[in-house]
Order: C-alpha cells, then structure tokens, then sequence
C-alpha cells in the first residue's frame, strides 16, 4: 500500500487531534512526578517570610496562554498563601490583561485581598533590560501610576518600596524577549535579588545554565508539566494537571509517529537492496 | 556631518553607561538613570513609528488594489476599531476619553476593547503557534528519520525527554529497585538536563555571549555603523 | 535648625566621652550611601537605643543587635550630608549617651569591581586590537567550517541534474545581523553558481532583503564575468507574512524541486516546515541560524548545519572583511581566556583553594 | 428609551457573550484551515490578528507610557519636568523617519537608543553569560553526594569546556585538536535533542489549549 505525501499528513493530523481531544473528554488522572528545579522554586516562595512585597511580572501573551498562565494563577495563590503581598508587572503590553485574568481567578478563592494593599498591577512598560535597571534605582520614576491611573504615593503596598531590591523575590513568566533573562541579568546579576520564574518549554533548556551555584536563578519552571508539578506541591487544582493526561498521550503519539517513518524508511531500503 | 554626529552620540551615552558601572561617585548614576527614563520614552515613539509604517504600507497595498487587498483592508478595519475603542472608552480599569462606558459595558458584558481582544485577539494569537503541533507532529513521521552518530544521539536524548516528561514515564519505570533510581526515566530526562544540556547551552551562551560584546563594543566606538542605514 | 545645633552641640561635648567606646566610619569604595556605626563596651548591656540624625534634623530610631560589641552598616544616606549619632546605653539603673559625628563620602571607583573592569578591558582590547590589526592588512588564519563543504557537492548536484539551487535568507529583515552573514554566504555562493551557470532562486520575506539580495547576486554574476545569466527575477518578494512566507517556499521545492537548499539566516517557528518538506524532496540541504530553538529541526533534516557562531564564522571565512575577521580573531581569544580560566578554577576547586573563583565572583557581585 | 435598554441588557449581555465564543470559534477554525491549504479564511484571519495587535500595542505605549511618563509629568509640573522635552523632541524625530527628506534626523534617537542598549548589554552579557558561566563551572566534581553528580559534575566540565572549543576557529581541528571539538559537538547534539523534546512539548500544550476551548466552550462537550 503506498499512501501520497498528503494523504500520510492528513492521517497524522486526524490521529493528533484525537490523541488529545480524547483525554481531554475522558481524564484518566495520571501521576506527575515533582522535579528539583520546580521545588527550588517552590521553596524560594514557601520560606521567603509573611509580609514581604514581592513582583511577578507578566511577559507573555495569549500565544502561550496554556503554559504560563496555569504557573501564573499557581505562584499567585502560593504568595497569597504565604501572605506576600504581589506586585504585578509586565515587559509585553499584553501581559497587562494576562496579569488581570489571573488575578480575577485567584481572588475568586482569596475574597479578603484587597486591591492596593495585598496586590497591585502595574501595567507595561517599554525597553526591556533598560526599563528594568531603571526599576533598580528608582521604581517611582519608571511607574509613577499603576494600569488604574492610581498614583503610586497613594499605593499602601508600594510604601516601603523604592527599588526592586526592596522585594522579596522576584518571578517573570516568560514567552521570549524581553524576559526571564532581562530579569535574571538585570534584577539578580546587578541587583542581587532571588529571581525565579517560569517559560514555555521551547525556552526551558537555554535557562537551565543560569540555575547554578551562584543562584542566578532560583528554580525553573518549564512548560506545562512544571505548572502541574507546581500544582500539585501547592495542593491546588488547577487548570495544568487536567491537560497532562493529553499531554502524555500526544507525546506517546509523536514517539509512535517517528518510530513509524523509520520503520517505512527502513522497509523501504531494504526493498531496494532487494531489488 | 548626519552621519557622523550620531555616532558621537552613540559613543557619548555609551561610555556614559560603562562608567556608571564602575564610578559610584555623582554624576553618573544620576545622568544615567536620567538616560534610562528617556530611553523608555524614545522607545515608546519607536513602537508608535512600527504601527504608523504598518498603516502606510496597508493603505498603500489598499489604495493600490494590490493582490489581496481585501484582507488588508479587513486588517485595517479591526485596527481602527480596535485602537477607536481603546480610546474612546478605555480597558479593564484604565479610563477612555469617554469615561468608562458603563452601558456599553453593562451590554456587552465587558468593555467593547475588552471584548475584542477576549474573543478575537486572543483565539487568533493562541491559535497560530497550535498549528506548530500538527506540523510538528508531521515532521517526526517524515524527517526524523536515524542517520548519523550525531544525530542519533540527538534522537535519543528527544525520546527520553518526551517520555519523561510525561506522565507515562514515571508510571514505565516505576517499579526500579532502590539501587537503579538512576535509570528511572524522569529521573534520567533530568540528570541529561541538568548535566550535558546545560553544558551545552553554556558553551553556547559563552560563545554568543562574546559576539554580543564585540558587536556592542564596535556600535559604541562607531566602527560598526550599519544600523544608520543608508545615507540619504 | 535649633534643635540640630543643640544635637550638634551635645554631641560634640560628648564626643570625647565616647570616642573609645563607639565610632562611625564611612564604608569606603563606595556609592557614599552608607556608614558603618561601631561599638565597644567594657562590659555587656541590658539595652542599646540608638538614635540617629540627618541633616534637617530628621531623627530615625535604628535597630542594633544587643552585645557588647559590634559593627552596624547603615545604608540608605545621601553622601556628603552629616548625620549624628546617639547611643543609649543601659546596665540595670545606670545609663550612659554616646555621640558621633559622620559623614557618608562617595567614591570615585568600586574597588571590588576591579577584576571585571580588567577582564573587561583584555576582552574589548583584544578584539579592537584584532580589527585593527585586521584593518592594516594582517592576514589571520580561520579554519575552514565544516558546513560549507556542502556548497561545492550541492552545486556539482545542481549542475549535473540541471535543477536549480533555493537559497533562503531567514525571516529576519536587513537590520538582523543573521541576515548580513546570509546575505555574505549567498554572494560567495552565486558567484559559483554563476561559473557553473546554475539557476539560483531566492525568495524573500521584506522588500529591504529583496533588493540587498538582488545587489549582491548582480554582482557576484559580474565578478564571475557572466552579467549576461544573470536573472532578476530569480530573486523575488513573496510576503511579509511568516506562514505564508513558508508556505510560498514550500510550494516552490515541491514544483521546482532544486537539486539543493539553503536556509541561512534567522529562523523561527518555520524551520521545521522548511526542513521538512526540503528534506522529503531529497535534496542536498544546508542550515544555520544563531536561533539555538531552531537547530534541532536543522540538525535532524539537514544534510549540513551551521550552529550559531559557525554562521557568522563562515561570513567571515568567505568575505575576508577586516572587520569581521578581526571581530571574530578577539572572540576566539575570549574563548581561550575562558577556558584557561575553567581549567585553572577547577583545578584550584580541586585542590581546595577557592581563591580564583571567590576572587571572580566578588568582582561580579 | 432608556428603560427599554435597560430590560435588554441582560438579555443582549448574554447573547454578546455567546456570539463571542462562536466568533472565537471562528477565528479557531479559520486559523486551522491553513492545514488543509493557504486559503481565504485563514488569510482573513491573519490580516485582522495584525490589526488587532497593532491597535492594542499602540493603545497600551499610549495609555501606560506616552500619557504617565510624559504628557501626566508635563502637564502636572511643567518647570519641574521641563528637562523631558528634550525626549519628547527626540522621540518625535523618530518619527521624522516616515519621510525620505527627514530621515537622518531619526538618526540621533536612533544613536542614542541603540548606544545605550549595546552598553547595557556589554556589561550584562560580559557579567551574566560569560563570567558567571566560568564561575558556575568551576567546581569540584567530587564534591557530589551521589555518583550520579560526580558523573554529571564531570560531564558539566568537559562539556562546557569543549563546547566553548567547539566554536573556536583559529586553529584547525585536526589531530589532538579534533577530540575536544567532536567531544563538544556530542554534547550540544544531546543538548538540541534535550530542546528538541521540549519543543514537542510546547507546541502540544497550545494544541490542548486550543482543543480545550473548543470542546469546553464551544461545544460544550467537557
């Protein structure tokens, strides 16, 4: 049976989509097991004392929505657990809305956070590694209002902070540029804060060279099965672990799919040595 | 002289910056943090100059009947739609030269930006880089095909990473004695990460690490002076 | 102002008094932030209140740790301004004031900094030295990169099946650095195309490649004395948009299957459609790009990969331009820099001496 | 009039909601349809994501940097925020590029923007990727708990350091100088493998996301 070039891609397509639009109508509720760089940032969070301010800056847009922000709704609930008060900014514009959204959904379960006092966003600015020095030495001038138009004066959570090394420790969500390296560059090489974070799986193993002894990072978390890990340390039942079902069965799929084409190869080789 | 003069500028800030870093004494943290808040205000012109280029060369594709125009012109719409409500009314908190349209709001059930950006913009950014799935899905059956050394330990390395992070990989190795934890595939997807990856990746950021530094170094002392383009 | 001159006062009558007993004393090498408050008691005390004074008369109660002596580091000042100390000391019922005088001085260098300051200097003095050098006329050596072996097989496939070669700048527009090495590979690469007289098609992503890329071809046909094969519109704009950009390429190697390709430039997301379907019509294949996501893709499908540096490498390999020859010469000594230094770290780590590496870090932090 | 309107807002709130979810749908769907082949749908699609996001950019420099960073200043405390007419006018001379004849006067914006990230960036790259890097590096394999770390410290410097030769090019590699280089190659090979995996990873999270909203709100089959 010989099958066209575009026959093959449309069974590939079809497979694919079954292979995770399956689990997803029928979980099965497989285990994730917790690896180290997710506790590292886990425990970077859990042993920072109540009280601090810390900042998570949202650089990411609704492209990478899948794996940022089920870590972003996580590290949320984890620093309202722990009473830190959240400080929300943002390198893409887009980040702006994501910030909001995950907030929304997090406050829905913590009714006692106050806008202002427990939690503040920001909003976006411009220029990347420059604007994030410039936070370095003075945050007032770089964000004289927050996305509400509120003055920063008149921000209970910002009274005590002037510059980033007044926060506790600081996380960026991460889609590419700028982000978690501005931060990590800028906020823990010049400025020596604690930085962790988390990126789309494309970008996870380029960050694993900064989580070293010096601590330029602290943890990583990769893509979608780094948020269910974290999921599962904060008990929370979140929207990651749901998708990990799919998540293993398509990767079950694609090793199946190379399998198969080096097995077609292979047959196809030999059928011209025989011939 | 125009060509010349930026790049005295260019030189100036440059030097400025460097010396910032090793000099505590004033002026230069000031003048540099000065410089800082400027460089945020220029860059924010420089996106604005991206969206009028964008505009310009729409119109002239529309005006002109170029091929497709049409879709350009839908473009054009949406942004001027987009970029009418953003204005007049404002998202989320932020006020709109309208104030905050609060019965439009209450009809739509969100402000109209709000409701553009929730049920257009959203699905049509997530939606792009999905299709990478079924190409990705495509080019495994019929490129990754076992070739060289080289790259059959690229091959090999991709299918323990993928088995390991997933769910089933913990579950296929599970039942490991104590003494062969090493080989449990998470476990051994996270030793091939931590250890040779990052080696990897050090290597290359060190080499590209340098390469930034000698294309910076040639920009501030203005050997290095294509980014001006062309003299006209 | 009164009340500060009574401070003032007060203090300098009891300044001899605690002279022994507590001293400030400005951090040196510093940004002039800061002041380190000492004290020293004969014996330990019940309690310790310090209370400190700027120059509009501000005080600030500053929390010390309660021993019998001890050195506080006080930051947050402005330099040059002069602030006042006083100390309350109490042993049961007894009582004693300290006062001091100081004055947070800003410096004019980190001295901790200076490692870095000459590590920085060797590295940009090598690769100024090198251009320089490169400038006047010096010939430096770069070995020849594996990748570009391709070029001579992929053109004597080419010329043999009588199929043209597709070579494939990157998405980036001209101001991408990736773009300018491409565009260098692509000259020396027509022009062999030229001598052999094979077709070369290369389509691109933004009207400034189009036409940088059709100047270089133009003239690589004229060195190569054959003007007259020379085809512009072998050389075209297909979108700006970067699917459909990929998805004109791939419908061009399907119709006019090219005996070989190159994609040289930035890639993104694309690559793995690029590679792929290039790879599934059997031609001869060469990539690279600096965009370290995308090599995978590359390095499974391709026949020949360029990774990182070696892109940029092979630009300056072929052009012979001083400038990124000598660029090139001051990274390699980078390189080398930087693994002498490993090398010796981890052979200190091992003996136990963390001199090197503690000297380092201190100079980063 | 306005009592009518008031009675139908309900009613029009939840219609508006679900027309947006069969709009987003759409845009879905249309986006997909480029697996098939290129075709009008999915160019639609495309031209209006490139609206939107141009709009909803130049909405966002406006609202949170051009109106609090410089026009609120400004207006606010004129004499004290005097000195950023001196960006403002610069970054109207970038603007000034539009125009073939003003051209070069976006150039001094351009200078100083591009001078001071090349600054910046010498001194955090030099710092954060190559200094610390080296520091990192500098270990003491033995130093592991486990023999799976002494291993792995081991493979963290030899790779390291033969990666780093790898891309050296001022020296053949032949000979002696051949079995760092290869060495550096088998490592970054594991390396791309290592991304290649993630990358699988990634782009079927989007898929799931995708199929999730698909299935959840659309259809409303989970």
């Amino acid at each position: 049976m010989k099958l066209s070039a575009r026959t093959e891609r449309q069974i590939i397509y079809t497979l694919l989509i079954i292979a995770v639009g399956l689990p997803l109508v029928f979980p099965i509720g497989w285990k994730t097991e917790v690896s180290g760089y997710t506790e590292m940032a886990y425990k970077l969070i859990e042993e920072t004392p109540a009280g601090n301010v810390v900042l998570i800056s949202f650089d990411y847009d609704p492209s990478t929505i899948t794996e940022l922000q089920p870590m972003a709704e996580a590290l949320i609930e984890h620093a309202f657990k722990k009473n830190h008060r959240i400080v929300a900014t943002a390198l893409w514009p887009m980040g702006v809305q994501m910030a909001e959204k995950a907030f929304q959904e997090i406050c829905a379960a913590y009714p006692n956070k106050v806008y202002g006092e427990d939690y503040v966003n920001l909003g976006y600015k411009v220029g990347g590694m420059v604007s994030i020095q410039a936070m370095g030495r003075n945050l007032k001038e770089v964000y004289p209002v927050d996305s509400k138009g509120t003055h920063y004066d008149e921000l209970p959570i910002l009274q005590n902070i002037k510059r980033l090394k007044d926060f506790a420790w600081i996380a960026s969500l991460s889609s590419g540029v700028p982000g978690l390296k501005e931060w990590v560059m800028v906020a823990h090489d010049t400025y020596g804060i604690p930085v962790t974070g988390g990126c789309t799986a494309i970008s996870a193993p380029g960050f694993f060279a900064y989580v070293n002894e010096q601590k330029q990072l602290t943890g990583i978390l990769g893509g979608l099965k780094s948020a269910s890990e974290y999921e599962s340390l904060i008990d929370r039942k979140g929207t990651a672990t749901s998708k990990m079902d799919a998540q293993s069965i398509a990767h079950l799929l694609i090793l199946v799919f190379i399998a198969a084409g080096n097995l077609k190869v292979y047959l196809s080789r030999r059928r011209k040595r025989n011939a | 002289m125009k060509r010349n003069t930026p790049l005295i500028f260019a030189f100036i800030v440059g030097m400025l910056v460097i010396l910032a870093e090793f000099i505590p004494h004033r002026p230069f943290g000031e003048l540099t943090s000065t410089l800082e808040n400027w460089f945020m205000i220029i860059s924010g012109f420089a996106i604005l100059l991206g969206q009028i280029s964008l505009i310009r060369v729409n119109s002239h594709i529309i005006y002109h009947k170029e091929s497709n125009w049409q879709y350009h012109l839908a473009g054009m719409i949406s942004f001027f739609l987009m970029l009418i409500f953003g204005i007049l009314w404002g998202m989320q908190e932020s006020i709109g030269l309208l104030g905050h349209g609060e019965r439009i709001s209450q009809a739509i059930g969100m402000k109209p930006f709000d409701y553009l950006f929730e049920y257009a913009y959203m699905p049509l950014s997530s939606t792009v880089f999905s299709l990478l799935a079924f190409f990705i899905a495509s080019a495994a059956y019929r490129a990754f095909i076992i070739r060289g050394f080289e790259s059959n330990l690229l091959m090999i390395t991709a299918v323990i990473v993928i088995i390991g992070r997933s769910s089933f990989g913990s579950m296929l190795t599970a039942s490991l004695p104590e003494a062969y934890r090493f080989w449990h595939i998470p476990r051994l997807a996270d030793f091939l990460m931590e250890y040779p990856n990052t080696a990897a990746q050090r290597a290359i950021l060190i080499s590209a690490g340098l390469g930034i530094v000698g294309s910076s170094l040639r920009i501030i002392l203005g050997i290095e002076r294509s980014y001006l383009g062309g003299d006209k | 102002m009164k009340r500060l001159l009574i401070f003032g006062l007060l203090s300098l009558f009891l300044l001899p008094l605690g002279a022994q007993t507590i001293n400030v004393t400005d951090v040196p090498w510093d940004d002039g932030k800061a002041l380190d408050f000492h004290w020293d008691f004969p014996k330990q005390p019940d309690s310790l209140w310090l209370c400190l004074q700027d120059a509009q008369a501000n005080n600030t109660r500053i929390e010390i740790p309660l021993s019998k002596a001890g050195t506080q580091r006080i930051g947050e000042l402005s330099p040059g301004e002069t602030y006042s100390f006083l100390l309350k000391a109490y042993w049961g019922d007894e009582r004693e004031r300290f006062a001091a005088i100081a004055s947070p001085k800003a410096a004019w260098f980190y001295l901790h900094k200076w490692l870095f300051l000459l590590l920085l200097l060797v590295i940009c003095g090598a690769i100024l030295g090198y251009i320089f050098a490169a400038k006047q006329g010096k010939d430096f050596f770069i070995r020849r990169i594996n990748g570009l072996d391709s070029m001579e097989e992929a053109i004597g496939r080419a010329t043999e099946k009588g199929k043209p070669i597709l070579y494939v700048p990157g998405i980036g527009d001209l101001d991408d650095i990736e773009t300018i090495a491409s565009l260098t590979i692509l000259s020396h690469l027509a022009q062999r195309c030229a001598e052999y007289n094979t077709d070369l098609i290369v389509p691109c992503r933004f009207s400034m490649v189009l036409s940088a890329s059709r100047e270089v071809v133009r003239e690589a046909y004229q060195k190569a004395g054959r003007l007259d094969a020379y085809k512009q519109e072998n050389i075209f704009y297909l979108t700006d948009d970067q699917f459909g950009y990929v998805a004109g390429i791939d419908g061009i190697m399907l119709r006019e299957e090219p005996a070989a390709n190159f994609f040289l430039g930035s890639f993104y997301a694309e690559s793995l459609i690029l590679a792929e379907t290039g790879f599934s019509t059997g031609a001869i294949q060469t990539a690279g790009t600096a965009q370290a996501h995308q090599l995978p893709f590359f390095v499974v499908s391709c026949d020949y990969t360029l990774i990182g540096e070696d892109l940029f490498a092979a630009s300056a390999y072929l052009s012979r331009d001083p400038q990124q020859l000598g660029s090139l010469k001051g990274h390699d000594f980078g390189k080398l820099l930087v693994i002498l230094l490993i090398l010796i770290g981890v052979i200190l780590e091992i003996a136990g001496i963390t001199w090197l590496k503690d000297l380092i870090t201190g100079a980063l932090a | 009039m306005l009592s009518f309107m008031q009675s139908i807002s309900p009613m029009l709130s939840s219609f508006m909601q679900i027309f947006g979810i069969w709009l987003s749908a759409l845009f879905t769907l249309s986006i997909f349809s480029f697996l098939y082949k290129d075709n009008p749908f999915y160019k639609f699609a495309e031209q209006v994501f490139v609206g939107l996001s141009a709009a909803y950019w130049l909405v966002y420099i406006i609202h949170s940097i051009l109106i609090p960073n410089l026009f609120a200043k400004l207006i606010g405390d004129f004499g004290g925020n005097a000195i950023l007419l001196i960006p403002a006018a610069l970054g109207l001379m970038m603007l000034l590029r539009l125009h073939p004849n003003t051209q070069w006067l976006s150039r001094y914006p351009m200078a100083i923007m591009i001078g001071t990230t090349a600054a910046i960036s010498l001194l955090r790259y030099l710092k954060s990727d190559i200094l610390f890097q080296v520091t990192a590096t500098m270990i003491n394999p033995l130093g592991g708990e486990t023999t799976g770390e002494i291993v792995g410290n081991f493979l963290l410097i030899l790779g390291t350091v033969c990666g780093v030769f790898f891309f050296y090019y001022s020296k053949k590699q032949e000979g002696i100088y051949k079995v760092p280089s290869k060495i550096g190659i088998w490592f970054l090979m594991i390396s791309f493998g290592a991304t290649f995996g993630y990358t699988v990873m990634a782009r079927v999270s989007l898929l799931i996301g995708r199929l999730e909203f698909l299935l959840r709100d659309w259809l409303k089959i989970i």
